[in-house]
């Protein structure tokens, strides 16, 4: 039980009840308040996971803007409370709830235990930590050959080939261990491979995993295109929202 | 050692309890400070407008009228709770908490001086030391709407509700030309960091041209502000309106809707909102010290203990005698000293600067409170981003 | 115990899961068409919960990349669908999504 | 210049041509001048490429006089590689000269002749994507390009012999042009196929290098792929049985007649043959064909045009007849001679039909030569001209005509492939040729006037004389590169030429042979000349007269030999019935009924369908995550 450990756990709870409460509130204010926290609780969690600057724009477009306009929108309207029940017995709402209820199976379950299997498969090549620190949990159950072979071939070979011995010269070329000769314990090791796979990979190695720099450099380059197209998107977004929404002869109209 | 204590040292979790405690004890400490200014600022704004206007302003209750501050808070606290029938109670509640929060958490992010070390220890500060602290501000301060959203809507009051459709539409308009407006300057910088760009202001004003460091001004402190004029302009007007304060005070604009979203409040529930203005206030006139002003650093100077011994020996004569003395320990919590006095000035500045406004400038109407920032702040902003972008491009300031 | 607690790509994974079906089910049993709307955007977090989580576990910053391609396209969703919504709105005074089936050439 | 700069030149100056006139100026434009001008100017830049390319050409070793560029790689499906390449070689070289040559004095003459025409416009850009086609067809360095060229050609044919449809005669003879070509095309795509499944190429650098051993017997693959090619050559050169098209071609626009149906797209067959020497000399039997179809043609067609009284139509047997001369050439193994007669022929018809032209502009549309006579006075340009057409022509001595015809003569008559049947078939022709082209001038410009009172016959323009002054001394010195090895050492340039690429049979016969059948040729062709001169110019009335006594005779011949009327009965008419039949029941009982038995099954199927698709936004999310699950469960399975 590390902080993180706590932290992730602390926020899992408060996202996934928020979420339940989104869709079982009948108030849709209160919704849109809890897929806003929902929202800003998954942000945090994007802290966790250093991706920072991604953490900052999920809070700022997503809980500060698109909710905020939900919100508005919501109480323009005043939607009172819903009078009808949201799980009022019949074949077809039963069909529902079996089905989001299997699809959550299906994918908890492969989310779960593909990963575990993949993890598994892999433990004989991979250095401890690259994928996760968790290589001993056994595995129960069917494993799905598909994510397996799936998985293994996505795999990026050079994040699995670092050696703790070859991440610790890297780190020390870099100045990123302070203390060459120190003799560090098999779980800084860990933390060590994972840092100087990550950087590796990039071929940076000066900038942070998860750093501003290191995603603008990805956003500006390998995804210019998509980033454009996007950009485009929003203008048409933008014109399309105004021209729906606008009643006819402007906001100014009379009458 | 209790059951909490080892699940805590036991872990890997950090530099353990130690930490823990400390930052406790920071928050607490950055929420009292925030808390406690916010009566002293309105004594300043109440003398001040008084002052401004030609009268005299509460003068009765103890010196200069300060204890004024001490019996206001005893009534709000006080007063009977009044909630409104048609009210939705929980959102009604939770609402001042919701406008305070936010206010708190930007604060939370903002540098006051050096690190300094006691004991082997060294102590930073700041309650967060966030590597994107300028965007996680702006993120944390767009959460604020939800606060007033929710006072105005569930106070089940017309005036309330317009109140605060006006207060949200008007802090997301102008987050925008805010937010489009510094990052010019972030350009400069390189950095969302706000201890980074403390330190990107120190020393003599100097810029990189095609390679080159030029001093062409060095009377001047290399201050964001002469960089940027025109970036400060946009923040700082745009900052009126995130704090809703006059000249963009519409969302309580009395004439037409009594207060606003806080119509229906009362009491210590209306003293929150009170500190979340106040707050907002605070933080934003930090964000000008740290982008515009150099932060918590001395003007001309570096930012190192040991620039500031060498600031210290060179203004004052008595201080000369001593200084010398202070090495190691003692000269990082002397530099911390000197420069929360430094940031506290700047900010000060500022924060009367917000006062005199208020009492200077009339209210704007609406429309036009929405084509200043539409059609000419945010142009100007986006001007302003593609000159600088321009600039830095030629000036091969970053080189790749 | 331990296993279960100490945190991994796999817990990511179930989160990102459970709330992908939540989202699924608002869609499927809410009648109210901004609820679903919302439901969609918190389909599309866990989606995006997901990204960062594979974008950490394999050192690619690629999955943050698309995180944030996926944020811009649910903002024009939003807005877009919040458009229309506004549009049914003003015609029916509620925004139930059986009106939408009223909506034919 | 480098040769790909001048072969791009030379391909894409019509082509630019044809597109300013075809999409830029305006279809109503009546501008004849500025249209013309681009054409001719488009014309003429290639020209002037094809003549820098022969002159690089001939700064080239004998051996290695092959300029070859490769575009860019059009189709590479499996073994099947195609390129868009272009070869320049000796053969291709004559014909590019020819093609633009000829080309662009027949442009700069269609100025003045298409001057009164509402869409002058249309009309250039159609001749110059004709030119174009026509240099894609002989300078592709493989089959199926040439059959890019070939259709293009055709496709040119069609839209310029139907350009004035509003005649639903002339839509109708375009029309008619065109189907009869697409038989002989699908000859020449059979034997397309049959060359690349037999020999897994179709770019003739390569068939050039495999050594075909001669084939005895008919079904042999070469044989079979080149009669099938001589098919498809039929076709395009108007041989029997598939000439019917060109007489009536003549419903184009003089300048196209003198163009695509005497002097450039009627030859495409001769040249195919040429290019694919090597394949046909290992086909004896496909040669015998040729030279038998060839001399056949030549006769059929001289004697028809013995009693026509249309002055295009008789040019147009005459050029059948000639075409059918240069199959008698290369069937007999004489492909130099059969090309030398290409080139003259070239010249002088198209000076010929130019020279028509020239009269039907001068009468006003006047086409009948019974109404012409003694015009050679009021327009004496055209009528010299004219006469040059007519010396060429019969082969007076020392006009082109008289070289080259007279070598496919003694080619045919002393060649192993050839027969003294065939030199006597030949030679007949050559004497009915002497005699109808000499009646042509009588009743046009000799003798006395027959010219209605209301025509004003006037000399032509400038524009359109100075072709005609040109092409009238190529009539008579274009035969000069090929003057035969008897006339003592003038060297035989053309053959020279063409040596390293054709590779004719070489004939035996004695000096003695050759002159006396030389002499035979000339005179029989001097006296039918002269016997035409008598009949009617000198007694204008005993031709009637013989008419009357050989009626039987003379219908059948005046009429074609009912050629057109016998296809229409044993071919077109039961191809119209089976049609008939097939439509009222094969596809009204049985493909109508499928379709309709299919449409209404989706038509059912949608129907149940649609009960699922009501509108409700949720319901089809439910489908959605139905989909899911079944794909999960697929993944899960396996």
């Amino acid at each position: 039980m590390t902080i993180d450990d706590i932290l992730f756990h602390a926020f899992a709870f408060v996202a996934v009840i928020s979420a339940l409460l989104v869709i079982f509130n009948k108030n849709p204010v209160y919704s849109a308040l809890f897929l806003a926290l929902c929202m800003s609780v998954l942000g945090a969690m994007f802290f966790t996971l250093n991706a920072y600057f991604v953490a900052v724009a999920q809070i700022t477009v997503y809980a500060g803007a698109v909710m905020v306009l939900f919100v508005m929108v919501v109480m323009l309207f005043d939607l009172k409370r819903e009078s009808e029940e949201i799980l009022k017995f019949s074949p077809v709402t039963t069909a529902k709830v079996l089905a989001a209820a299997l699809l959550c199976g299906f994918l908890v379950g492969t989310s779960w235990l593909g990963v575990t299997a993949v993890k598994d498969h892999l433990a004989g090549q991979v250095a401890p930590g690259t994928l996760s620190a968790d290589l001993e949990k056994p595995i129960d159950g069917k494993i799905p050959k598909s994510i397996i072979s799936l998985s293994a071939e996505d795999s990026d070979e050079s994040t699995i080939k670092a050696t703790p011995e070859e991440a610790r010269e890297l780190l020390n070329k870099m100045g990123g261990n302070p203390n060459p000769d120190e003799d560090l314990t098999a779980a800084e090791d860990a933390k060590l491979v994972e840092k100087a796979t990550a950087t590796e990979s990039k071929g940076e190695p000066i900038e942070e995993f998860g750093s501003t720099v290191t995603l603008s450099r990805a956003l500006f380059s390998k995804f210019v295109f998509a980033f454009e197209a996007v950009s485009a998107l929003l203008l048409v977004a933008i014109v399309g929202a105004v021209a729906l929404a606008r009643s006819k002869g402007g906001t100014h109209h009379v009458g | 050692m209790s059951g909490w204590a080892k699940l805590w040292i036991g872990t890997d979790m950090g530099n353990g309890l130690l930490e823990i405690i400390v930052n406790t004890i920071k928050i607490a400490l950055i929420f009292f400070a925030v808390v406690s200014t916010v009566p002293l600022l309105v004594w300043v704004e109440r003398r001040g407008s008084a002052f401004m206007q030609n009268r005299l302003g509460p003068n009765r209750v103890g010196p200069l009228g300060l204890l004024q501050l001490a019996a206001d808070a005893v009534k709000f606290i006080f007063k009977e709770p009044f909630v409104p029938d048609a009210a939705d109670k929980v959102l009604y509640f939770m609402a001042p908490a919701m406008c305070l929060l936010p206010a708190m958490l930007t604060f939370a992010a903002i540098p006051l001086s050096t690190p300094f070390t006691v004991m082997g220890h060294t102590f930073k500060m700041q309650v967060a030391d966030i590597n994107v602290g300028i965007i996680y501000i702006f993120a944390v301060a767009s959460l604020g709407v939800y606060g007033i959203l929710a006072a105005g809507w569930s106070s089940a009051n017309k005036y309330s509700l317009l109140g605060a459709l006006r207060a949200s539409s008007q802090m997301i308009s102008y987050e925008v030309a805010m937010g489009l407006s510094i990052i010019g300057i972030l350009m400069k910088y390189k950095t969302f960091d706000l201890t980074k760009m403390i330190w990107a202001q120190t020393g003599p004003f100097n810029f990189i041209w095609q390679g080159h460091i030029i001093q062409p001004l060095s009377w001047l402190p290399n201050w964001g502000i002469f960089f940027q004029p025109l970036a400060f302009i946009l923040f700082f007007t745009a900052g009126f309106a995130e704090t809703n304060r006059l000249p963009f005070d519409l969302p309580e604009g009395e004439a037409e809707l009594v207060a606003g979203y806080h119509t229906e409040y009362g009491g210590f529930k209306f003293n929150m909102f009170f500190m979340g203005e106040y707050g907002h206030m605070m933080t934003s006139s930090a964000l000008i010290t740290i982008l515009f002003f150099g932060g918590y650093a001395l003007p001309w100077s570096g930012g190192g203990p040991v620039q500031v011994q060498e600031f210290w020996m060179s203004h004052s004569s008595w201080l000369s005698q001593v200084i010398p003395l202070a090495t190691g320990e003692a000269a990082s919590v002397l530099a911390m000293l000197t420069h929360l006095i430094c940031f506290s000035i700047k900010m000060g500045f500022f924060l009367f600067v917000y006062i005199w406004v208020r009492w200077t400038l009339p209210r704007f109407r609406y429309d036009q409170l929405m084509d200043l920032g539409w059609k000419t702040m945010l142009p100007w902003s986006l001007a302003n981003l593609g000159a600088t972008t321009a600039l830095l491009f030629f000036a091969r300031y970053n080189p790749l | 115990m331990a296993t279960v607690m100490h945190v991994g790509l796999n817990h990511y994974l179930v989160l990102s899961a459970l709330l992908f079906s939540i989202g699924v089910l608002g869609v499927l049993l809410r009648k109210n068409a901004i609820v679903i709307l919302m439901s969609i955007e918190l389909m599309l977090n866990a989606v995006n919960l997901d990204f960062v989580a594979f974008s950490k576990y394999s050192g690619n910053i690629d999955g943050q990349a698309m995180v944030f391609f996926v944020m811009t396209i649910a903002a024009a969703e939003a807005a877009v669908g919040l458009a229309i919504a506004v549009a049914v709105f003003k015609r029916f005074k509620e925004v139930n999504i059986s009106y939408f089936e009223k909506l034919k050439g | 210049m480098n040769e790909n700069f001048l072969i791009t030149v030379l391909l894409l100056s019509p082509l630019l041509g044809f597109l300013i006139n075809g999409f830029l100026v305006r279809y109503n434009n009546k501008s004849h001048l500025r249209a013309g001008a681009i054409a001719t100017a488009a014309a003429g830049i290639s020209f002037f490429s094809a003549v820098s390319l022969y002159f690089k050409l001939l700064g080239l070793g004998a051996e290695e006089r092959t300029l070859h560029t490769v575009f860019f790689n059009w189709l590479n499906i499996g073994t099947l590689n195609i390129n868009m390449g272009f070869t320049v070689d000796p053969i291709s070289t004559v014909m590019i000269l020819i093609i633009t040559g000829v080309g662009s004095l027949i442009h700069l003459y269609s100025v003045g002749y298409m001057s009164h025409d509402a869409h002058p416009a249309k009309f250039f850009s159609y001749l110059n994507l004709f030119l174009f086609n026509m240099l894609i067809l002989v300078l592709g360095d493989n089959l199926v390009l040439m059959f890019v060229g070939w259709e293009g050609v055709g496709l040119c044919s069609y839209l310029l012999i139907g350009f004035w449809f509003d005649d639903p005669e002339k839509a109708a003879a375009g029309m008619k042009a065109f189907i009869v070509n697409r038989i002989g095309d699908a000859g020449f795509l059979l034997g397309l196929f049959t060359i690349f499944v037999t020999f897994k190429s179709v770019e003739f650098s390569e068939l050039s290098k495999m050594a075909f051993a001669p084939e005895v017997g008919v079904w042999g693959p070469i044989t079979l792929a080149t009669f099938c090619l001589f098919v498809g050559a039929a076709g395009k050169s108007a041989q029997i049985p598939l000439y019917v098209w060109l007489p009536d071609a003549m419903a184009g626009p003089t300048p196209v007649s003198a163009l695509i149906h005497a002097a450039t797209m009627v030859t495409a067959g001769i040249y195919m043959i040429v290019r694919l020497n090597f394949m046909f000399i290992a086909a004896p039997t496909t040669m015998h064909i040729v030279a038998a179809v060839g001399a056949a043609t030549a006769l059929f067609a001289a004697s028809i045009g013995l009693l026509q009284t249309d002055i295009k139509k008789i040019l147009a047997y005459s050029t059948v007849s000639q075409l059918g001369y240069m199959f008698l050439g290369v069937g007999v193994g004489a492909f130099g001679a059969g090309f030398f007669h290409l080139m003259t022929h070239a010249f002088f018809k198209a000076l010929m039909f130019l020279g028509a032209g020239s009269v039907i502009h001068g009468m006003g549309g006047e086409q009948e030569v019974t109404k012409m006579g003694g015009l050679a006075k009021k327009m004496p340009i055209t009528y010299k001209t004219f006469l040059f057409g007519w010396l060429a022509i019969i082969g007076t001595p020392l006009f082109s005509g008289f070289f080259s015809k007279d070598e496919i003569l003694w080619k045919a008559y002393s060649s192993p492939l050839g027969s003294k049947f065939l030199w006597m078939i030949g030679v007949v022709a050559a004497g009915m040729t002497a005699f109808y082209m000499t009646r042509l001038m009588c009743l046009a410009f000799w003798g006395t006037s027959r010219v209605d009172k209301s025509v004003k016959v006037h000399e032509s323009p400038l524009t359109m004389t100075l072709p005609l002054m040109i092409l009238a001394g190529l009539s008579l010195m274009g035969g000069w590169v090929g003057v035969p090895h008897i006339f003592g050492p003038i060297p035989n340039l053309l053959e020279g030429w063409l040596e390293p690429v054709v590779h004719d049979v070489t004939s035996e016969g004695s000096f003695l042979e050759e002159w006396m059948t030389m002499t035979a040729s000339v005179a029989l062709a001097g006296f039918s000349a002269f016997s035409a001169y008598y009949l009617y110019v000198l007694n204008p009335n005993l031709p009637k007269e013989w008419a009357q006594k050989l009626k039987g005779l003379y219908t059948l011949v005046y009429n074609k030999y009912f050629v057109d009327e016998i296809y229409g009965w044993a071919i077109v008419r039961p191809l119209v019935q089976l049609s008939r039949g097939l439509w009222a029941y094969l596809d009204v009982r049985i493909v109508d009924r499928t379709t309709y038995l299919v449409s209404d099954i989706v038509k059912g199927t949608g129907a149940g369908l649609r009960l699922m698709i009501n509108g409700n936004v949720q319901q089809y999310a439910l489908y959605i995550v139905f989909g899911v699950l079944i794909s999960l469960a697929f993944i899960f399975a396996r």
